[in-house]
């Protein structure tokens, strides 16, 4: 039985790769899999948790999150063709018009 | 063993998230994407809970996965990638550094108090994983789900808008 | 099996969630609607979703001073709820009134358009009434999702694109923060629903030290602070305001900030409540950060939506400091600065909406050389909304920012008052400097292309009642605020 | 009319008359009416003046008030509109009155024709009723109105001309100069009332501030502040060193301004102060060392000045400055009588002077305007032999010029000799100021005779064009000389020193203020005290002095006209000096005038523009310019925001967590 | 009636604004015609204020009208609560006096945009009434802020060739003030409050009068006050807006806000700052008496080069406000009622004097000192009646001017202030060279100007609007004591109401390190 603060420190260091790659990418798409990099390591606290404390909330919440992440691909990659057919490109850096 | 078996998933499960940034093409990213996901479904399992391992192959690896492949090939990123690295990585990398050493003192610091649930294996074992997750989502948690529902609605208005060639 | 069933009948309250049903009932009536009606037409949709809130505002009036709880104490209509989804419902009310003009001379007579909106304001409304961290989540996800469809609604200008595309990509971003709080608060209590959680910290020793729990709780606001626009999470909303079409922005400003004002002050004020010192100083620094950010760099703009951005940014740090007071009067004030600042600021952009050209390129202050002359009601419209947004009686915004501050005094933060009213001063300049090109420019250009539409005209003199009523008489509706508080 | 309750009367006709004239003057337009109506208002006001002063003479209570009405009543401060009669003021009064009728009338004939006539008569009256305020006003601040009043209307009258930039200019700085001695007469007023009120009096009113006097220290520090700062005013109004300098440009006011302003009544305005606050000033007596060495420096200065000048009004004006520092002296030695004394007498044949030569003025004007000429009028060079065109005049400037020069039994020998008297011999008295009186007596003889020579006698250097046509005044101008020439011959007897009293007349003037003056004298020892011989004796020396100053000049500008231009040339650098009035005018320029203007310009250009503005201008710049640099943190890039956000998180977490 | 004579005289004009924008905008001669009507009924509505006897009987507050207006329970509570005394009296009758002759000065100045100039002078002139009567803070503060939007608009829009400038910096520079002012009054409240004292009372001064606020409270709060009103006075080296506004201001403009703006500051200072913070006071009055010294010379020698007439004329308020501030601070009787009539002066001469400086600019569109010279020539009338104002400004005795200045030094001499007073007595000397060698460069000597040679002398319109003043000038200079008698009861109850709170005169206490009850 693997003890959960293994879980949760593993947990934290997929959130922060998954951050630096929102950092430092610069293809929307791929910061978009490293933001999914990150809510993955969140659900993995949960369920880690939620065998901890011992109810199921927590996993229905991750049930949840996945939703989420489905309902924000779908949006989010409507919203980057979107882009695309505009600029021909969805690199970040092009989304530099609204500044200052 | 189960010990074992962690620490190799979590080495797969580190290095997939690892190349997911790191990666030149976008596609070899989402193939590890795919990988790391696949790493957290074994670790569910080994949370004793495989309705979620479950969830997380289908949802995730089947249908995110596939619609992200699919923008990919849509805007044919497949090889040519703009620049690649930004002048930001020192940031980003110092940045994520900090953020994992804070976590790691909290984590650390911190203690998980709030056991003491009713839901010990020995539950799961004699309901079973799928019952108790219905239990949970329908007795007390039946309005987020309906929310969930309007959610997936309103994403798919949304695509459909946002995606629609002209008026 | 039935037993199941039975249990989660038991749970089921209609009242409780009353209104956000009745709303998204009508929201998937009129997305049927509007998917058959003809291509271009869609006033009749517009109409349609004005009744649609009006009949929910009714509804969910009825909620007022019974609280109903239900579905396992996940949702609960208090009045503190009522009053949000009141200002939420005002908000897209004025926001449709001035939509549909716009979005025809924009070019996009999209009925889908209304539905999103009304799903927008369902999840505003489920985030003020949430009770679990859960409600409150995908309640904030509901409207966080239709709002990144709106901000890119314009598909084909790139700049409603980029709005989009940050909007998202920062809201997914800290959507991820506040997840892993949330799940942090979780491991710690064991339990999403707020009053669990409070609960639980009160009965179990040193758990409001606990840094997992703390830190759980602050990351946890992190994702309200974007939402609310609060320094150093604020850089998303100028882009976002500037870029994404006017009624949206306007709804953004208000409403989102509303909802997500609602969901962080019950999160604040219900679960959070036992790390009070540790919470009060930050939003001390928070607030000043907020304000000052905003209003220092509107001095410069040129845009005057981008400014409108800012400046609603500098008001977020206003509404803070009713956070930092922590009393009843800071509590309702925050509640009352809310509705002001949506009459204000949706009117505001009303006028805005009416002046513009196709593309909104002329929406910027010299672009409103002597509009004062050329179009007076618009013209002192719009004096009346910047007058309020300075914070000058006998606007609205004086009496707001008075019941803000005056809690902040009574609970003592005097300094924190004086930064406040300091920076309102800074704030005076680009607030008359839209004035002096309005009336003390002479007129480049007429304003021909200004038809004054009846829809938005509606919109702009309700936001001017609101306005005057709530700055000479704001007695009741302060008394409702007072109702409204915990 | 039984009592004294129409006082009131002898100020409201000129007021009166000034309304009259002033507002339907335009439409009058008829000289006559404007001038008869302007006359006859101060004439009345002679009447009722004669009449008081009869009844004043037969009435043993010689102190009289009248209060009109309240003015301010503010807690401890009530001031009255009020009116005090008694010797002394009775004495202006008729002077006043007196004289000015007398000008009124003259001014008829000498104004005829000028535009602004009405103008004229109105701001004439105008002046008769400040200055009557200030003679009978029974307290401070009514004086203070007549005071500040007779400033205004020198000014108006002053600046009569006003398209002439110097009138203008010496109009400005009358007034400016009046106000400097105004600033002393307020903080004198002030500091009086807050010791009086100190003391538990609170009043401005001549009649309780004298009976009250005795309050303060005798001789203190605060008595001295007090008088000091009157005696700043009266320097101001009464043209004394140092604030003396607007008197001479004020002769650019019309002629007979100059003959009432400045000659009889409002520059004696000072001296009548004095003379009103005598017990205050007897109490003190360093003020009044310095009032007697201010005065006599004054006399023998304007006296030095008055060598050089040519214009024949100037030299009247400096004799006029000197002569007023003869009454000061005398009060300065607390010979108050005889300080009021000679500003009689002075009024008399001053006024004859300035009329005179106002006369003159009149006929070279009217010659040169005939020969279509444009030579200065005034200027006593191109005069010279004018006694046969007109004997009037000569005859009256003759004998005013004796009388000013103190030659026995006309009226300036009785008033000069009893001032120069109580000089050497009063227990205030002392010898410097006698021996500069002296000295200042015999200059004063000199140069006014020089200006009769120049005027009246040897050849005539006149423009040949105008030689023949300088015609004799009409009678309206002749008549009031011959009156005040009488004046100046007879006047004098109410006053006969005890000393040459052979008739035992006794000395009716000395009897007449005795009740305004004795208390003050008898309080502190103020007396002469001096055998009658010795009295005769400096008698006889002053007559002999006169004497000389009258030879010398006959000698220089009679028998040997070449001698003046000698001696110029001889002490070219000294006549220079003289000539330019020892440049004390440039010397306040640079002190005063100009630095003030310097900080003027500094302060606002260079303070109030850079630095206080600036600053606020200043603030404002900062702010815009830190928003101007915030804002380009907002850079548009994602990742930017991304990183700000993270920051963000860290830094709150990290702070609770790590701190 | 009576009783609610005050609300009706304020709201009055209001009204006529209402009706006003139902006025056709091209008609001018109506919305002229209309707005001098609404003023001049406002004038009539207060005259009964001026004749009342009350005021000369009692000190205390008449007119009293009081309504909750908002109460939120236990939050705070505001009421409509107004009256008027002694002290404010003669200010609210300046304000109804002086706006029709501001709205006669408009006839044939202004030309653009009649509609908008008139809403706005009836918007100013409820602002002003308000803020002289209201006798809650809060209610006060609404309309002193009220004062600012239509002043900025007159400035902004009617002004000369500087006036955006002017106008955002007249706005932001008093808005700064009266901002702290706000934190203050919302501080004293709340002290009032946790010092149980019933929230029924809302923010009325009358009780906050009893307060007693520890001294370091009062310090800080004295300074936001004052400051505040400071600014608005304007008090050196604060001041600097008032040139740019008067100079830029339509004539219309720098009339009111001569002769009544102004006088908001001096007002706030005896209605508010003074009272309410007496223990603060004497620690201050050093400072603030040095202030208004220097500003009377200051402000005499800066106007003294000024080349514009209507910045000489500024300045010349910088300097006579100076006296106001002096006479004030005396707080004695004399000095108090020096103050007071000195503000009715100022407002009376000053006013005169923008109006006379318009009705040359409206002959020749210049302020320009050296572009005149010899107008008495052309215009003999207008050189008299600018001759008298010229004089009552200087403060010649028998004009209004005398009876204030003197009074005003006098009581600064007995206060103790005696050196300030002898130095501030160097100011007549100053005021008569500014204001004379003007005179003489505009009126005197010859023209040269041949623009100057065909000037109208006033119209009767113009001596009508004069005439008031010159009756003014000479009543005051003549009579004051119609303003005393019902001026000094209140004054008089002011003073006791100061002695009874120990204010000890001059004698300077120091501040502690002032700490608010638990500054954040």
């Amino acid at each position: 039985m693997i003890d959960t603060s293994h879980y949760m420190l593993l947990s934290a260091i997929l959130f922060s790769i998954g951050s630096y790659g929102v950092l430092t990418r610069k293809n929307a798409i791929v910061i978009f899999m490293c933001i999914e990099v990150m809510l993955n390591s969140v659900n993995l606290t949960f369920i880690a948790l939620s065998r901890h404390v011992g109810n199921m909330d927590g996993q229905i919440f991750v049930f949840f999150v996945m939703t989420v992440a489905a309902a924000e691909a779908a949006v989010g990659l409507a919203l980057m063709i979107a882009f695309y057919r505009n600029k021909d490109s969805i690199d970040v850096d092009d989304f530099n018009m609204l500044k200052w | 063993m189960e010990a074992i078996l962690f620490y190799l998933t979590a080495l797969v499960a580190v290095l997939a998230a690892f190349f997911v940034t790191n990666c030149r093409n976008p596609v070899n990213s989402a193939l590890c994407l795919v990988t790391n996901f696949i790493c957290l479904a074994v670790f569910y399992v080994m949370l004793e809970a495989p309705f979620m391992a479950a969830i997380q192959i289908m949802v995730y690896a089947g249908a995110i996965m596939v619609l992200i492949v699919f923008v990919i090939m849509l805007l044919n990123l497949g090889t040519a990638v703009k620049s690649r690295y930004t002048h930001g990585m020192v940031a980003g990398g110092v940045l994520s550094v900090l953020l994992l050493i804070v976590a790691n003192v909290f984590l650390r610091n911190g203690n998980a108090t709030g056991t003491g649930g009713d839901i010990t294996s020995a539950v799961i074992e004699s309901y079973g994983h799928t019952e108790l997750i219905g239990r949970a989502m329908f007795v007390d948690f039946l309005l987020p789900f309906e929310i969930a529902s309007i959610l997936l609605l309103v994403a798919i208005v949304g695509a459909v808008v946002l995606s629609k060639r002209k008026v | 099996m039935e037993n199941l069933a039975q249990e989660a009948i038991q749970n089921v309250n209609l009242q409780a969630i009353m209104p956000s049903l009745v709303l998204c009932c009508f929201g998937l009536v009129l997305l049927l609607v509007s998917v058959f009606s003809q291509r271009g037409k869609t006033t009749h949709v517009a109409w349609l979703s004005i009744i649609a809130l009006v009949v929910t505002g009714f509804v969910s009036l009825s909620g007022w001073n019974n609280p109903q709880a239900g579905f396992a104490g996940s949702v609960v209509i208090d009045n503190f709820a009522t009053f949000f989804s009141m200002i939420c419902l005002i908000a897209a009310a004025l926001t449709i009134l001035m939509s549909d003009d716009y979005l025809k001379r924009e070019g996009y007579p999209v009925g889908e358009y209304y539905p999103l909106i009304l799903f927008t304001t369902a999840g505003a409304m489920w985030m003020a009434s949430g009770t679990d961290l859960m409600t409150i989540f995908l309640g904030l996800e509901v409207l966080s999702v239709s709002l990144y469809v709106l901000a890119g609604f314009f598909r084909d200008q790139t700049k409603s694109n980029e709005a989009g595309l940050k909007y998202f990509f920062l809201g997914a971003f800290s959507t991820g923060f506040m997840l892993y709080g949330v799940a942090l608060l979780y491991g710690v209590t064991g339990t999403t629903k707020l009053d669990g959680i409070a609960e639980f910290v009160r009965s179990t020793e040193g758990v409001s030290s606990d840094l997992m729990f703390i830190s759980g709780g602050l990351l946890l606001l992190t994702g309200f602070l974007f939402k609310v626009a609060a320094a150093p999470f604020h850089m998303w909303t100028p882009d976002v305001y500037q870029g994404a079409p006017t009624p949206v922005t306007a709804f953004m400003s208000a409403g989102a900030k509303a909802a997500a004002f609602a969901a962080f002050m019950r999160v604040t004020f219900v679960a959070l409540e036992d790390i009070q010192d540790d919470l009060t100083a930050l939003f001390w620094v928070l607030a000043v950060l907020t304000m000052t950010i905003g209003n220092f760099i509107a001095l410069n703009q040129q845009d005057i939506k981008r400014m409108l951005a800012y400046s609603s940014i500098s008001h977020a740090g206003y509404a803070l400091v009713g956070l930092v007071a922590w009393s009843d009067i800071g509590f309702s004030g925050i509640l009352f600065y809310m509705l002001v600042y949506t009459f204000m600021n949706m009117g505001a952009f009303a006028v805005l909406v009416l002046v513009g050209k196709q593309g909104e390129e002329n929406l910027t202050v010299d672009g409103l050389s002597g509009m004062g002359y050329k179009k007076p009601f618009l013209g002192i419209a719009l004096c009346i909304f910047l007058f309020s947004l300075m914070g000058l009686p006998p606007t609205a915004g004086f009496t707001g920012k008075f019941y803000i501050f005056a809690a902040a005094v009574d609970s003592g933060y005097i300094w924190l008052a004086v930064i406040g009213v300091l920076n309102s001063a800074v704030s005076l300049y680009y607030y008359l400097r839209v004035m002096v090109h309005m009336y003390f420019k002479d007129p480049q250009e007429d304003f021909s292309w200004v038809s004054i539409n009846p829809a938005t005209a509606i919109s702009i003199i309700v936001s001017i009642a609101g306005v005057l009523w709530l700055g000479i008489l704001p007695g009741p509706v302060m008394e409702l605020a007072k109702l409204a508080g915990f | 009319m039984q009592g004294y309750s129409y006082l009131w009367l002898i100020p409201f006709f000129p007021l009166v008359g000034s309304i009259i004239n002033g507002l339907f003057g335009k439409k009058i337009k008829n000289e006559a009416v404007i001038g008869g109506i302007g006359t006859l208002a101060i004439f009345s006001s002679f009447v009722v003046s004669c009449s008081y002063l009869i009844k004043l003479l037969g009435d043993d209570v010689k102190v009289h008030q009248q209060v009109v009405a309240s003015w301010m009543s503010v807690g401890d401060l009530q001031v009255d509109w009020g009116f005090l009669l008694d010797p002394l003021s009775a004495l202006m009064i008729m002077v006043v009155t007196g004289v000015g009728s007398l000008i009124h009338l003259y001014s008829i004939g000498y104004m005829h024709g000028e535009v602004g006539f009405y103008r004229f008569f109105s701001y004439l009256n105008l002046f008769c009723f400040s200055m009557l305020m200030l003679v009978l006003g029974n307290n401070a601040l009514v004086m203070f109105i007549g005071w500040e009043g007779v400033g205004l209307c020198s000014y108006l009258l002053i600046g009569y001309y006003f398209e002439k930039k110097s009138a203008g200019d010496a109009a400005k700085k009358a007034f400016v100069v009046n106000r400097i001695g105004d600033f002393g007469f307020l903080c004198g007023l002030l500091t009086l009332f807050w010791a009086l009120g100190s003391k538990g009096v609170w009043t401005l009113n001549f009649v309780e501030i004298s009976e009250n006097a005795h309050l303060l220290q005798s001789g203190g520090l605060l008595v001295t502040v007090v008088t000091l700062c009157f005696f700043l005013g009266a320097t101001g109004k009464s043209a004394q060193i140092p604030l003396y300098t607007w008197l001479p440009d004020a002769m650019e006011g019309p002629t007979p301004v100059s003959a009432l302003i400045h000659a009889a009544t409002m520059v004696t305005a000072g001296v009548y102060m004095i003379g009103r606050m005598n017990i205050l000033f007897a109490m003190s007596p360093t003020t009044m060392m310095v009032v007697a060495f201010v005065g006599a420096a004054t006399a023998i200065f304007a006296a030095s000045i008055g060598f050089a000048q040519n214009d024949i009004k100037r030299v009247l004006a400096y004799s006029t400055v000197s002569q007023l520092g003869f009454m000061f002296m005398a009060m300065g030695v607390g010979a108050f009588t005889a300080g009021i004394f000679h500003l009689m007498t002075h009024a008399f044949f001053k006024a004859c002077l300035f009329l005179g030569s106002g006369s003159v003025i009149h006929g070279m004007h009217h010659a040169y305007h005939h020969a279509h000429l444009h030579d200065d009028p005034q200027d006593m060079r191109n005069m010279g032999g004018l006694r046969k065109f007109m004997p009037v005049t000569h005859a009256t400037f003759g004998i005013s010029c004796l009388a000013i020069a103190g030659i026995p039994f006309f009226s300036g020998f009785f008033s000069k000799d009893e001032i120069l008297w109580w000089t050497f011999a009063s227990t205030r008295g002392s010898m410097i100021v006698w021996i500069v009186g002296a000295i200042a007596a015999c200059m004063t003889a000199f140069y006014m005779f020089r200006c009769l020579y120049m005027t009246f006698y040897g050849e005539q250097k006149t423009h040949p064009k105008a030689k023949n046509h300088i015609p004799e005044s009409p009678w309206v101008i002749t008549l009031p000389l011959v009156v005040l020439a009488g004046l100046a011959t007879v006047g004098g007897l109410i006053g006969i020193p005890h000393a040459i009293d052979v008739m035992h007349v006794g000395n009716k003037l000395n009897d007449f203020l005795a009740p305004v003056f004795s208390q003050a004298q008898q309080l502190h020892q103020i007396e002469a005290h001096g055998s009658a011989s010795l009295e005769i004796a400096l008698m006889v020396l002053s007559v002999l002095i006169a004497v000389v100053g009258i030879g010398s000049a006959t000698v220089m500008y009679l028998k040997k006209p070449e001698l003046p231009g000698k001696f110029t040339a001889a002490f070219s650098g000294l006549h220079k000096a003289v000539f330019n009035k020892w440049y004390i005018d440039e010397l306040y320029d640079f002190l005063f005038v100009n630095p003030c203007k310097k900080l003027g310009i500094f302060l606002w250009r260079g303070f109030d523009v850079k630095v206080v503005d600036g600053i606020v201008n200043g603030c404002a710049w900062v702010v815009k310019g830190i928003g101007a640099g915030l804002r380009y943190s907002q850079s548009g890039y994602l990742h930017n925001y991304a990183v700000a956000m993270v920051v963000g998180v860290v830094v709150i977490v990290g702070y609770y967590v790590l701190g | 009636m009576a009783d609610y004579l005050l609300s009706i005289m304020t709201f009055f004009p209001l009204l006529g604004m209402l009706f006003i924008l139902f006025i056709p905008r091209d008609n001018d001669g109506l919305l002229k015609g209309f707005t001098l009507v609404v003023t001049l009924i406002t004038f009539a509505i207060s005259l009964p204020l001026a004749f009342d006897n009350a005021f000369a009987t009692s000190g205390g507050m008449h007119y009293r009208e009081f309504y909750e207006w908002i109460k939120i329970g236990s939050f705070f509570q505001m009421n409509y609560s107004i009256g008027v005394d002694g002290i404010s009296l003669w200010l609210v009758m300046l304000t109804t006096f002086i706006m029709p002759i501001a709205v006669l000065s408009t006839w044939k100045s202004v030309e653009k945009h009649t509609k908008g100039f008139m809403a706005l002078l009836l918007l100013l002139e409820t602002g002003m009434l308000g803020a002289f009567v209201s006798l809650d803070l809060f209610l006060f503060y609404i309309f002193w802020e009220l004062m600012l939007i239509p002043m900025y608009f007159l400035i902004g829009i009617w002004g000369g060739k500087n006036r955006i400038y002017a106008a955002v910096k007249f706005f932001i520079y008093t808005a700064v003030g009266s901002l702290l002012m706000l934190v203050a009054i919302m501080f004293v409240y709340y002290y009032a409050i946790q010092s149980g004292m019933s929230p029924a009372n809302g923010f009325g001064i009358l009780e906050f009068y009893k307060l007693d606020i520890p001294y370091h409270a009062q310090y800080w709060l004295f300074l936001a006050f004052g400051f505040s009103f400071a600014i608005k006075v304007p008090m050196f080296p604060l001041h600097t807006w008032l040139p740019d506004a008067h100079t830029e201001a339509p004539t219309a403009g720098s009339v009111i806000l001569a002769a009544v703006l102004l006088k908001m500051g001096t007002y706030g200072y005896i209605r508010f700052a003074m009272p309410l913070f007496p223990d603060a006071l004497p620690t201050f009055i050093p400072l603030l008496a040095t202030l208004s010294v220097i500003g009377i010379i200051y402000g005499s020698l800066v106007a003294m080069m000024q080349e514009d007439v209507k910045k000489l004329v500024a300045y010349s308020s910088v300097a006579h406000l100076g006296f106001v501030m002096l006479g004030i601070f005396a707080m004695n009787l004399q000095g108090l009622a020096g103050g007071m009539i000195q503000m009715v002066n100022h407002g009376i001469s000053t006013g005169a004097l923008f109006l006379i400086v318009g009705f040359i600019y409206e002959r020749r569109h210049t302020r320009l000192i050296s572009e005149f010279g010899g107008l008495a020539h052309k215009m003999p009338i207008f050189a008299t009646i600018f001759l008298i104002i010229t004089f009552s400004s200087i403060g010649l005795p028998g004009t209004n001017g005398f009876v204030g200045e003197f009074l005003a030094l006098m009581g600064a001499f007995e206060a103790g202030l005696r050196w300030y007073a002898v130095v501030a007595t160097t100011g007549v000397i100053f005021a008569a060279v500014y204001m004379l060698w003007m005179y003489q460069r505009v009126m005197f000597g010859k023209i040269t100007n041949p623009a100057n040679e065909n000037l109208k002398d006033l119209s009767s319109r113009e001596i009508a609007i004069m005439l008031p003043l010159l009756v003014f000038v000479f009543w005051i200079g003549v009579y004051p004591n119609t303003f005393f008698d019902k001026m000094n009861p209140a004054l008089e109850q002011f003073i006791k109401q100061m002695e009874s709170r120990q204010v000890a005169m001059v004698e300077v206490q120091q501040p502690e390190i002032a700490t608010l009850i638990e500054f954040k």
